[in-house]
């Protein structure tokens, strides 16, 4: 189901790298993407130099079609406005989504489950919604998007604990209970149709709603992968193994996330002067690869 | 609110002390506008100085409005969709509110961002609610009363929709990129929900980066989000978002901003970081002055490369 | 209630121009008001020419504050985006006069009655809604303007069968049947301050919620009034004459509407070199007389 | 609708008779923007030579687009909330065809400027009603079941609002300053409910005065009413909205306008304005050279001396 990955693959790549690359794969060219920010963010970046040079990208801010030249730092960043097609606003943007014009969301979480839904309100432990063991952010825009973007793609680290039969909280729907659910509430969008996590690629039974192990990352097995999941993990037939990174997809990464701000250390390292020097560099190199 | 009606006064420009103190209240709804970036940073500092209580935080995804005035005890409750710093980190003190009630416990009422932006809107539109296939079979729905999934009165077989309520605040601070002295509000980028915010709430104080003529106004009418009508108040506050960008005027000073997550992690650190920036400083120019002018051009003049 | 006319009244105007300066002076500084075209729109400017310069005019079309060098032909001419504070859309101009920053706006009919109700879809005569016999344009704006500004200026033809006892259709809400009804439905307007006939001015009595006679035209007598209304009018105990025009007011509409568009019979002798030299002579007329 | 989906086009330019060929079909509802200015004219010339039918007109305030197609018969329904011809005069063929159902009666149901820029803004919104203060206690809503008026959900007391529901044309047509070949659509002044009206439709014409670069689009992003993903069709236009004006492009052409009221007061007199200025023309080019390119040319040079 995603983008046939041309070129040489890379043999010299991160973890970090290969999530990037496994999520630009899952867009098509001229499709609208609603981005967030990190790992998948970068990966629609990725998709829009490689095979995807037409995907509109949109966040939350408000901005529509962002080219910039540099690397989103939020949903709301200065960049977002850069050479952007239209500059409106979060209930438009949204409302643009719920309408159905949106092909493609991006979300993360605390807790998924078999059925996609995403949990990233609140993990309860030995308390409830109200006196949770860990509060998180809440929704932001993840129950919007879950709700109506034709598909998502999730985003997860793959823990047993993460990985549940049911998570505490349904803060972004993915099938709900199984079958027919979404139907029942006329949601704009299908669904996820994919969670990429840090150990494999899973997607979604068309019959069952289920998640299944579609690939692993190279160097992981099927049974690793089953030890991090709560629930009875189908697996595909013929699983396969994640491609890895181009070349060209490594050194664009190299080139959009030049500190590592998203995949590596580089956020802890920063500092003013090489933050101010990150954003010089960028404007000057971005610029020339866009086409004017 | 005194008798006269400062919406039609034909020169609003007041201090930021003056405007928080007159408009913000001990027991207010309050609004802010901004979305990651154009966040209201300063006039939360400054009511953090003034100290008002019990306020409720009505927000899509607040930042520092929703952390600091949480830390500070003197939030008693929110609607809102989503509150941590984005890439920088999490809310310590929203975890601390409801894990812990540190400093004490906060009422939390949520909603999604989409669904934040309508009932702005509809507060904006001064109807009572706004319909939306968000939220329905999701656990906001059922921990929050306030979403109501009912019958679609126009669809003759099974059809089910979300309301969502207006949101009216006592009071919107927003902060934009331009505005005159009659409070007609300009950003040169996105908004957010900014338009609808400030229309959605009884006072409205504008902060800016820079005050410019009516005439600047006519010039682009096209970028206008909120007329004068709307607006109470409009306070010229440069770098008023730092630590976070401003579209067209100032990038975001993340290195910054990962300073302040680090020593904000703890009760004890959060203290001095407000004791430093908010009681610290006298007013906004003071804590400009203590980030530093030169740092602060540098973050102005490292964005406008971008528009070369 | 309306503004004192301050200046030498005019001793050589005509009705037209009276009624442009009745409808001006309807008008306080400061305010934000609604405007169509013709007469009502005329006084709108008059007004900010004299006694109320930073009025905010806002048309339908969705401009809000327009300062036009010209005579507005409508409300989506070009005119109207002329030095507007802002350039918007129809949904949003209502929207904010629904939420009740509209102090005035200003209507018109073919029939009134003795409650402010106005009918500007059909006139049954015989017939019924389906079938009337005479087919009007229908709301427009109107019964929005009528339910949420919040005071309306109503300007009518003055004839009996127009003034009646009960309107065949209500397109726009005055006080419908009487005291409470207003309040019942939760309008965000209080309802219309002012008739302007081209007879009279009628106000709306506190209590009754009763058009009442507050002054005759100068050279119309009250008696002529009661003969062109049809239900038993109540005549103000100090019964006034319209005060005329300043010459100021008269000077001024005759540089507005030069060629009496609104004010005469202008707009059938118009060819299309006197209006194209209408606009340019108006362009450096108005110019010269709006401050930069 | 053929398999492509045409929102997804790189290049969306065709010619107008191609764009009314494929998007507009017997039975069809279709919606068009304008407010006075910025009307539709050309697009519907271009619909009577091609003579769909049984169209329901869903719409603000409608001129030509309703006076014609009403008087050419292919009209068989209107959602609207007024129909004439502004200063210019009243439109004839709809009191024909109410009043004595010449050419053939019409369903009417009618709503209020606002309030069917509310059932566009539901359509654009993807969701079935909206709420509305206005209509309540008058005939409108009394002749027209699709206005209801409930109890409000939110209030504790008694309260009504009234609901319209959203309007979803088959097919809209926009007639807007400048789009790019993606259908990126820019107005340069006000845009009437024309963001909407787009977006609640399921196809999108957009007929502009000029096709611009993707980079024109960008560096004025502020200025987008209508995105790309929206749009099916782009169509250059000049003058297509003559004799109306364009704001910024031309002035309004009302001696024509007077002149056309005069003529098509009478059904003989209609039938020989539509024989000369629709059947008469083969294109819209045609049209102009009938009205004379100097004529037209006159009235964008005056518009312009407007923004010296």
């Amino acid at each position: 189901m995603s983008t046939d990955c041309k070129g040489a693959p890379s043999t010299n790549y991160t973890l970090q790298e290969l999530l990037v690359a496994a999520a630009a794969r899952e867009i098509k060219d001229n499709e609208v993407v609603f981005v967030g920010v990190g790992i998948p963010c970068l990966g629609a970046f990725v998709a829009k130099f490689t095979h995807a040079p037409n995907v509109v990208l949109v966040v939350e801010s408000g901005c529509i079609g962002s080219m910039p030249y540099r690397l989103m730092l939020g949903i709301g960043d200065n960049a977002c406005n850069e050479n952007a097609i239209a500059a409106t606003s979060l209930w438009r943007a949204f409302s643009d989504q719920q309408r159905g014009y949106f092909d493609l969301g991006m979300l993360g979480g605390a807790q998924v489950d078999k059925y996609g839904n995403l949990n990233s309100t609140a993990i309860f432990g030995k308390g409830d919604y109200k006196h949770p063991v860990t509060r998180l952010p809440g929704s932001g825009g993840a129950n919007d998007i879950a709700s109506s973007a034709k598909r998502t793609l999730l985003m997860m680290n793959q823990q047993k604990r993460r990985f549940l039969d049911k998570v505490d909280y349904i803060t972004s729907p993915g099938y709900l209970d199984g079958p027919g659910a979404r139907e029942k509430y006329g949601y704009t969008g299908n669904g996820p149709s994919v969670i990429i996590s840090n150990m494999a690629i899973f997607r979604f039974d068309e019959m069952t709603k289920e998640a299944y192990l579609d690939s692993v990352h190279p160097g992981v097995t099927v049974d690793d992968v089953k030890k991090e999941v709560s629930w009875d993990l189908k697996v595909s037939p013929n699983v396969k193994v994640t491609p890895p990174p181009t070349e060209e997809e490594v050194e664009i990464i190299h080139i959009l996330d030049e500190k590592k701000i998203y995949t590596g250390k580089g956020l802890k390292e920063l500092t003013f002067e090489s933050y101010i020097g990150m954003l010089e560099k960028s404007y000057t190199t971005l610029k020339s690869m866009f086409p004017a | 609110m005194d008798g006269i009606d400062s919406k039609k006064l034909l020169d609003k420009r007041i201090s930021l002390k003056d405007a928080i103190a007159k408009f913000v209240f001990n027991g207010c709804s309050i609004a802010f506008s901004g979305m990651g970036g154009e966040q209201v940073v300063a006039p939360t500092y400054e009511i953090i100085r003034q100290g008002q209580k019990d306020l409720t935080l009505i927000g899509d995804s607040p930042c520092e409005p929703a952390d600091f005035l949480i830390g500070t005890g003197q939030i008693k409750r929110m609607e809102v969709a989503w509150a941590a710093f984005a890439v920088a980190g999490v809310s310590q003190n929203y975890r601390n509110a409801v894990e812990k009630g540190i400093p004490h416990e906060i009422e939390v009422c949520e909603f999604s961002n989409y669904t934040m932006g309508l009932r702005f809107l509809a507060g904006s539109l001064g109807i009572p609610f706004m319909a939306t296939k968000s939220l329905m079979g999701s656990s906001l729905e059922k921990y929050n009363d306030w979403i109501k999934v009912i019958d679609d009165p126009y669809k003759k077989k099974e059809g089910k929709i979300a309301l969502v309520p207006a949101a009216n605040p006592d009071v919107a601070i927003i902060h934009a990129n331009q505005a005159d002295k009659l409070g007609n509000t300009q950003f040169l980028g996105f908004s957010s929900n900014a338009e609808n915010i400030a229309r959605s709430a009884k006072r409205v104080i504008v902060t800016c980066e820079e005050i410019v003529s009516t005439n600047t106004i006519r010039k682009n009418s096209a970028l206008t989000a909120i007329p004068q009508y709307v607006v109470d108040a409009v306070v010229e506050l440069p770098y008023g978002s730092h630590p976070w960008n401003m579209p067209f005027t100032y990038a975001y000073d993340l290195p910054f901003h990962m300073e302040m997550i680090a020593q904000i992690e703890t009760v004890d650190g959060f203290k001095k970081w407000i004791d430093k920036w908010a009681y610290g400083c006298k007013d906004h120019a003071d804590y400009c002055e203590k980030v530093g002018w030169q740092r602060l051009h540098k973050l102005s003049s490292v964005e406008k490369q971008f528009y070369k």
